[in-house]
């Protein structure tokens, strides 16, 4: 399915040139025309509804050219929630073209376009980010980007959900710098020694580092709760009503979920994205950024701290309409903008063109977001149980040469390979250790050793995949917890990891990881978009790739010496 | 996965379903309803990958012949969700099995005592069903119908079928929504399959 | 402690106000210590965030503006009192037409009175509203 | 009064039991059990020792320092090995014939003509009697136009021969019906303008022509030399549904027995080469003949001279003993039959091969036990005492079942091998280990089945069966019908499943819930009846069956749904007692020699006093 093969069996002669385009990855990639009557159109369509708002009585009675008689669920809890009545009219009166030039001019700040953001309807936001084209957009979401200092989330999956493939992972990407990581299960019942894998490899590689695994709500919930994962992402929610139905869900259920996540200290954000509604065949005539509003709002609305958008499992869509990528940037602006922590997509297999992989990274990468990729494949795609990423392990060497080169921090570095080895090693012993003091299935020294070294699930011993799960389901009928774990780290020899591990588990008696954009540092100390709020505001402000962090990303696999020409900078 | 127009190699069929009453449940205990959505023979010809749909309903109808089973086919108007369409299929098959299939070729294998959004096998992405795979699930329609346990077919996967047909598959999945009739009732089609030299 | 004045400068309170913390058991922030876990001092118990905490932290979401995070964090600190079990049978009996709307009136009365949970109950009595208009209430029985 | 814990080191499980003791007077307070860390015997058993104590301390909310001793078992390491050699295979020469059962062939009947190709059909003067062969990725429709155009010209195509899964669909569009064998994969090896005879019987039955020297004879028109040499072929064919027989000018087929290497016996002072391929029968009976088997060698470069090898270099790995003093002294042979493909076949046929699967043990004295001892004392700071042997502690812990007496035997059927013990009146205690246990049948299983998924027939071995009947019931293998108010998950619809505690798991088998139910208690007859009975023979007074009293299984396999029904229906005869162990009448079958320890340490152990111990007689 993947192989070149040709458009059309034509047996009209052509070039020679033409070949060779013909042959070309990117002429794999799909492309359709617009059809904006069926909201098949990225985000310029003549089907949006005109900006509008009027309240009375404190109350917002029309919106977007609807009154609330007309309202449908979205409309209602926008208006009831998200929008501030107070200050909406006087925002709306503003001309979106001033608007967008206060998002682009530094001399706006980003407190100031921010206030004037909460009193916008999603029309009007639709209608100023419409005036902006890609760098501007970019510059946009410089500014608006909630926390000062970018970060990367990486995804660790294993196609035979293996949890000391996981671990090894996890341990690795931590170490080369995501602050987040993400798993899920091909096998939902293996759930539990994933997620442990997943959590005590993060702590092996880099203390702090958040862990999530994506499931349905229930299981999610109970693994947070257990403090086996830190945080959850895959909360979906969508643009129109009857999508939104379609999904078995409501605002005020989502919202509902929202809050009972928080009351047990997870940190926790949704999802949604351009294309979903189209997709579904829902899209109610409306363009797909106008949607993608919607849903930013509903959040925003709902006070989840964040959201992961820009198209995320829909790319196909956007990215095969005109200008769609344009518009991908444009949501993560509007969430960033509406004072959101953005993760910013890069998540799913985008195109079959190297080119075109990279360019749709760099309006999230050059100005910086929360969470520049919300999953950065962290094991070769063919494992990625996401159904793979815009990029995986084998793009880690360019990634840090474009980091490099633009001068930009996209969360990454390059670290030594007898680095990498020892977190490996240490993280597959560590899981060893655990099994054993949970009697489950044994990790043998095998394992331990393929996990070293290994790149992707083909390198690893094959598991006895029955024992496992039945020793899955022993851990959650015997009630582990994160601190039981934390325990046998700790008697096991692996008293460094345990303290990792329980300082992650004290934040939730802090609840500091429930602001906006928060992260963990290497030192344990939460950082979000309060205590490292974005000051951007031109030329010389804001965050800049500086000092030791850019000696550090200065480094790369070979760099030849200034000092001995015939040698590499180790 | 077969490349478009591998299977235009040979002789070319064109797929016409005349109508012949409304549907009605039937009585065979081994039948295997194939229930198609609103588009699909008309105005759709041909799937995501140019598989043509009397190809895709030649090849159903053979498995299910070959299995020594029976068949109906009815064409649904009311849905374009292939979950619904097939679960139709189901509540009115003989035998509790139908086939459900999408003018862009994403099908499943339904039975009626199934709750409507499960399924007995799923075959999703569209792009990946050729002349062969849709003879293999007429083959395994047929003996769950017969109260057989047949091997399930083969899934194939490719991660790259996102860039390349996801906005096509919400293109002609919109074009399929279009064709919806709320005010017609599904009825049982014979479908008429000629070739063309 | 319900007049804590917080800005911005006190977050993160685990680190700037250590003092305003505490476990669900009483105990402080410094207490969970590796000792006092492999001694069976701390358990999973204390690992819970309070709801007293919660509404600090909404008071300094607030205070940067964050408004609705404010309010979720209110909500969170009255679903804290809530059993694990409940939680969910609550989203899932707000899920559309799960519920009729006296089923969630039932919810809301329970939020209210047995958890002292008003604002929760605000959101389920505003959902009743709204599922009402727009058809997504369950059938009666 | 004194904290005591007894520690059993097994083969898969340790256990331990805790307990207080006053002046001969035991307390029990609560037991543990975890997996086995290492091979059993040697150093690597201590970390999983800890495990078992400092769990069983918990349980009983006992603080670590408050321990007094701990009392470990003395185990010695046993390794054991299985190996599987096909000892037959069917081979076809020249594409002599097709004798593979597609699902659905078409028509029905014989057919005899001379075989052509389908393109080459226009060109077959009328008058002749012909089979057609039909090549890859002909469309159903097209060859039936041509077959019937061909009929039209007078060509009398009597038969069919085809690549794809079409033979229904082209029958049914034939103007006159003709039997057809289908999914023929390499069709296109059939030789061409040769004598060939199709057979396809009415669904349900087999061919009778075919499959019959006679019915051969006739068709081809054969002497009776030549029938004497072409019985193969309807020896081969017999059981079939359908079948294609070419007449060649060397065809044939073998049925011949693959030479998989020789087993060296010693015993008994003398030596014995016994033929791997002879089956085994002929190899048990060779063992018998050299008993006491003293150790075994296999042929270099045979998969049981592999495995036997293997064997004794774990061992040496373990103990540190050179390989040539480690002894095998047990080996167990079991006949069984893999699916194997046909050498030469067309159409991937599958025969039945005969295969011999060995299991084989090994045993040593020299354990390693002090050394667990003096680790766990340093870990755990209390003294350690090596309690007692395996054999001799277990035995008195199963006397403690309710109901038992003097003298008594113990059956523990484990992974790798079975073991037995005996108390007799005056005490004495005799051991013995002999090869084959649960592996084994889990193997006999896999293979027999076809399964090639060790975890399915792990589960085959383990959970009884049911067939799902519909979404909404199942019909258990014992007849009776469960119902579901939910509808069971898709996956099983209509399958063969094991009730699991985990809910229904399918098995992929073709076949129905009585071949499976049948192949695994085959299987565990097999190995774990037979071996209960060889066993229980060795330690039994003048190895007579008759003179045991009672009969206690022990360990995991007594948990198993059937087993212990099955042993106490094979040990009925001999008017022996056999039941499941129930330790100190509360245990059940686990915790023998945990809590036997004990018992021996504070002077309370069951039995006759143990005047003279005899150490494991057979090792």
């Amino acid at each position: 399915m993947t192989a070149v093969a040709p458009r059309s069996g034509a047996s009209v002669q052509t070039s020679k040139r033409t070949e060779i385009l013909e042959a070309r990855p990117v002429n794999l990639d799909g492309f359709v025309e617009e059809w904006p009557e069926k909201g098949l159109v990225a985000m310029e369509s003549d089907y949006d509804p005109q900006p509008s708002v009027r309240v009375e009585d404190g109350r917002i009675v029309e919106l977007d050219g609807r009154t609330r008689d007309q309202f449908d669920f979205m409309d209602t809890f926008i208006a009831d929630h998200a929008i501030d009545v107070d200050t909406c009219e006087d925002a709306m009166a503003t001309p979106s073209v001033e608007i967008a030039r206060m998002l682009v001019d530094p001399r706006t700040s980003r407190a100031d376009v921010v206030a004037l953001g909460r009193g916008l309807t999603p029309a009007k936001i639709l209608d100023v980010v419409k005036l902006m084209n890609v760098v501007e957009i970019m510059m946009g979401i410089q500014k608006t980007r909630s926390r000062r200092t970018p970060a990367n989330q990486a995804h660790s999956t294993s196609a035979k959900d293996n949890p000391i493939q996981v671990a090894a992972d996890a341990a690795e990407a931590a170490v080369r710098g995501f602050a987040e990581l993400e798993t899920t299960l091909g096998v939902v019942r293996y759930a539990p020694l994933v997620a442990i894998g997943l959590q005590v490899g993060g702590q092996v590689g880099r203390g702090g580092v958040l862990t999530q695994c994506a499931l349905e709500e229930a299981t999610e919930l109970d693994l947070g709760m257990r403090g086996i994962t830190a945080y959850a992402e895959t909360i979906s929610i969508y643009g129109t009503e009857s999508v939104f139905v379609d999904g078995d869900d409501t605002p005020w259920s989502k919202a509902f979920l929202a809050s009972a996540y928080a009351s047990r200290g997870i940190k926790m954000r949704f999802t949604s994205g351009t294309g979903s509604e189209v997709q579904m065949g829902n899209a109610e005539g409306r363009s797909m950024l106008y949607l993608e509003i919607r849903c930013i709002l509903m959040a925003k609305g709902a006070g989840v701290q964040g959201l992961q958008n820009g198209s995320i499992s829909c790319i196909g869509v956007p990215g095969a309409v005109p200008g769609g990528i344009r518009a991908v940037a444009a949501e993560n602006l509007v969430a960033s903008w509406m004072d959101l922590e953005c993760a910013s997509g890069n998540d799913q297999s985008f195109s079959h063109s190297a080119m075109r992989r990279t360019s749709r990274l760099l309006p999230q990468m050059l100005p910086g977001t929360d969470f520049v990729c919300s999953g950065y494949s962290g094991v070769p795609n063919k494992d990625n149980m996401f159904a793979g990423s815009n990029l995986d392990t084998e793009d880690y060497d360019d990634w840090n040469v474009i980091q490099r080169d633009m001068q930009v921090d996209g969360g990454l570095r390059h670290v030594r390979e007898d680095v990498i080895l020892q977190v490996r090693n240490k993280a597959a012993r560590a899981m060893q250790a655990l099994f054993a003091e949970l009697d489950l299935p044994a990790i043998t020294d095998e394992e331990v050793e393929a996990a070293t070294y290994a790149d992707s699930s083909d390198d690893y011993p094959d598991r006895d995949a029955l024992a496992d799960l039945e020793g899955a389901r022993s851990v959650m009928d015997r009630g582990i917890t994160g601190l039981d774990l934390v325990k046998i780290l700790e008697r096991t020899g692996f008293g460094d990891v345990a303290e990792n591990y329980l300082n992650v588990l004290r934040q939730r008696v802090s609840g500091d990881l429930l602001q906006t954009a928060a992260v963990l540092t290497g030192d344990f100390v939460p950082l979000a978009a309060i205590n490292d709020a974005n000051d951007y505001a031109g030329p010389g402000t804001g965050y800049r790739l500086s000092g030791e962090r850019w000696e550090e990303l200065k480094k790369l696999r070979h760099v030849t010496s200034a000092e001995n020409p015939e040698e590499e900078v180790v | 996965m077969t490349a478009p127009g591998a299977v235009s190699t040979e002789s070319v069929r064109t797929l016409s379903l005349r109508e012949i009453g409304p549907a009605e449940r039937g009585t065979k205990p081994d039948e295997v309803v194939i229930a198609l959505s609103p588009a699909f023979g008309d105005p759709f010809t041909k799937t995501i990958v140019d598989v043509p749909h009397a190809e895709v309903i030649r090849q159903l109808l053979a498995g299910i012949e070959e299995r020594g089973g029976s068949a109906r086919v009815i064409k649904v108007y009311k849905t374009a969700d292939l979950a619904a369409i097939a679960h139709f299929g189901a509540k009115i098959s003989g035998s509790g099995i139908a086939v459900g299939v999408l003018s862009r070729g994403t099908t499943v294998l339904h039975q009626r005592d199934l709750a409507r959004l499960s399924n007995l096998e799923l075959f999703p992405q569209a792009p990946l069903l050729d002349a062969e795979v849709f003879r293999m699930i007429g083959a395994n329609a047929a003996q769950y119908a017969q109260g057989q346990s047949p091997k399930p077919v083969p899934t194939r996967n490719d991660q790259m079928a996102r860039p390349r047909w996801q906005a096509k598959a919400a293109l002609l999945h919109l074009k399929e929504f279009d064709c919806i009739d709320h005010s017609r009732n599904a009825v049982e089609v014979e479908p008429v399959i000629t070739k063309v030299d | 402690m319900t007049s804590t004045e917080l800005t911005p400068a006190d977050y993160p309170l685990s680190i700037n106000r250590p003092e305003l913390l505490h476990t669900p058991t009483g105990k402080a922030l410094a207490d969970i210590t590796m000792d006092a876990v492999v001694s069976g001092e701390v358990t999973n118990e204390d690992l819970r965030v309070t709801p007293d905490t919660l509404v600090l932290q909404g008071r300094i979401a607030e205070s940067v503006g964050r408004r609705q995070l404010g309010e979720n964090c209110r909500r969170a600190a009255e679903m804290t009192a809530i059993p694990d079990d409940e939680v969910l049978a609550m989203y899932n009996a707000l899920r559309p037409r799960a519920s009729s709307a006296a089923q969630l009136e039932e919810i809301a009365s329970r939020l209210e009175n047995t958890f002292s949970a008003p604002t929760c109950a605000g959101l389920v009595r505003e959902a009743a509203e709204v599922y009402a208009a727009r058809n997504l209430l369950a059938e009666e029985d | 009064m004194s904290l005591v814990i007894g520690v059993d080191i097994g083969n898969s499980t340790t256990e331990a039991c805790i307990a207080e003791v006053t002046q001969g007077e035991v307390g029990r307070l609560a037991s543990s059990l975890t997996a086995t860390t290492g091979v059993k015997g040697t150093p690597e058993n201590t970390t999983g020792a800890v495990t078992a104590v400092r769990r069983a301390l918990e349980v009983s909310g006992r603080p670590a320092d408050a321990l007094a001793t701990v009392l470990l078992n003395e185990a010695t390491p046993v390794i054991s090995g299985l190996a599987m050699e096909t000892i037959t295979e069917t081979i076809i020469t020249e594409s002599t014939m097709i004798g593979h059962n597609p699902d659905t062939p078409g028509g029905e009947g014989l057919g005899v003509g001379t075989t052509v190709a389908l393109d080459g059909l226009d060109e077959v003067e009328p008058g002749t009697t012909v089979v057609v062969v039909v090549g890859k990725g002909a469309d159903f429709d097209d060859v039936a136009h041509l077959l019937n155009r061909a009929f039209e010209r007078g060509v009398d195509v009597v038969a069919g021969v085809m690549h794809g899964d079409d033979a229904v669909l082209v029958v049914n569009r034939l103007q006159r019906r003709i039997p057809v064998v289908d999914e023929v994969s390499a069709v296109e090896k059939v030789p061409l303008d040769m004598l060939a005879a199709v057979e396809v019987a009415a669904p349900g039955r087999t061919i009778r022509t075919l499959s019959d020297s006679y019915g051969l004879a006739s068709t081809f028109d054969l002497d009776a030399e030549q029938t004497r040499k072409v019985s193969p072929v309807a020896r081969a064919l017999s059981g079939n549904r359908s079948a294609v027989v070419v007449r060649t000018p060397a065809g044939d087929v073998t049925d011949r027995r693959i030479p998989v290497g020789t087993l060296h016996l010693s015993g008994s002072g003398r030596t014995l080469d016994v033929g791997v391929d002879g089956g085994a029968d002929a190899i048990m009976e060779a063992i018998g003949r050299v008993a006491p088997l003293s150790d075994v060698h296999g042929e270099a470069g045979t998969h049981v001279g592999g495995m036997l090898a293997n064997v004794r270099d774990t061992m040496t790995d373990v103990t540190g003993q050179p390989a040539s003093e480690i002894r095998i002294r047990d080996v167990l042979a079991v006949d069984t039959m893999v699916p194997a493909t046909v050498r030469g076949g067309l159409a991937g046929e599958v025969h039945q091969e005969n295969a011999v699967a060995l299991a084989a043990m090994v045993r040593t004295s020299r354990s390693r036990m002090q050394a667990v001892a003096d680790a766990l004392a340093t870990e755990l700071g209390c003294e350690t005492i090596i309690g007692g042997v395996e054999g001799e502690v277990a035995v008195r812990g199963a006397l403690t079942t309710p109901g038992t007496s003097v003298p008594i035997a113990i059956i523990d059927m484990g992974g790798g091998s079975t073991d037995a013990a005996l108390l007799d009146r005056d005490g004495a205690v005799s051991a013995v280990h002999v090869a084959g246990a649960g592996e084994l049948v889990t193997k006999l299983i896999d293979s027999e089945l076809g399964l090639e998924d060790r975890e399915a027939a792990e589960s085959v071995k383990r959970h009884p069966l049911a067939k799902v009947e519909s979404f909404f019931h199942i019909r258990h293998e014992d007849g009776t019908v469960q119902f579901f108010t939910e509808p069971l998950p898709p996956h099983v619809f209509a399958k063969v499943v094991t009730v699991t505690p985990e809910g229904l798991a399918a098995v992929p088998v073709k076949g129905s819930l009585e071949s499976v139910r049948r192949v695994r208690r085959e299987a565990k007859r097999r190995v774990f009846v037979v071996n209960a009975l060889r066993a229980l023979a060795q330690v039994a007074p003048q190895g007579s069956l008759r003179l045991l009293g009672s009969v206690v299984l022990l360990g995991g396999s007594a948990l198993d749904f059937e087993i212990p029904g099955m042993v106490a229906d094979a040990l009925a005869p001999y008017g022996v007692v056999c039941g499941i162990g129930n330790v100190h009448g509360t245990e059940g079958p686990r915790n023998a020699v945990a809590a036997g320890l004990v018992d021996v340490h504070a002077g309370t152990a069951a039995g006759p006093a143990p005047e003279k111990v005899q150490r494991q007689a057979a090792s």
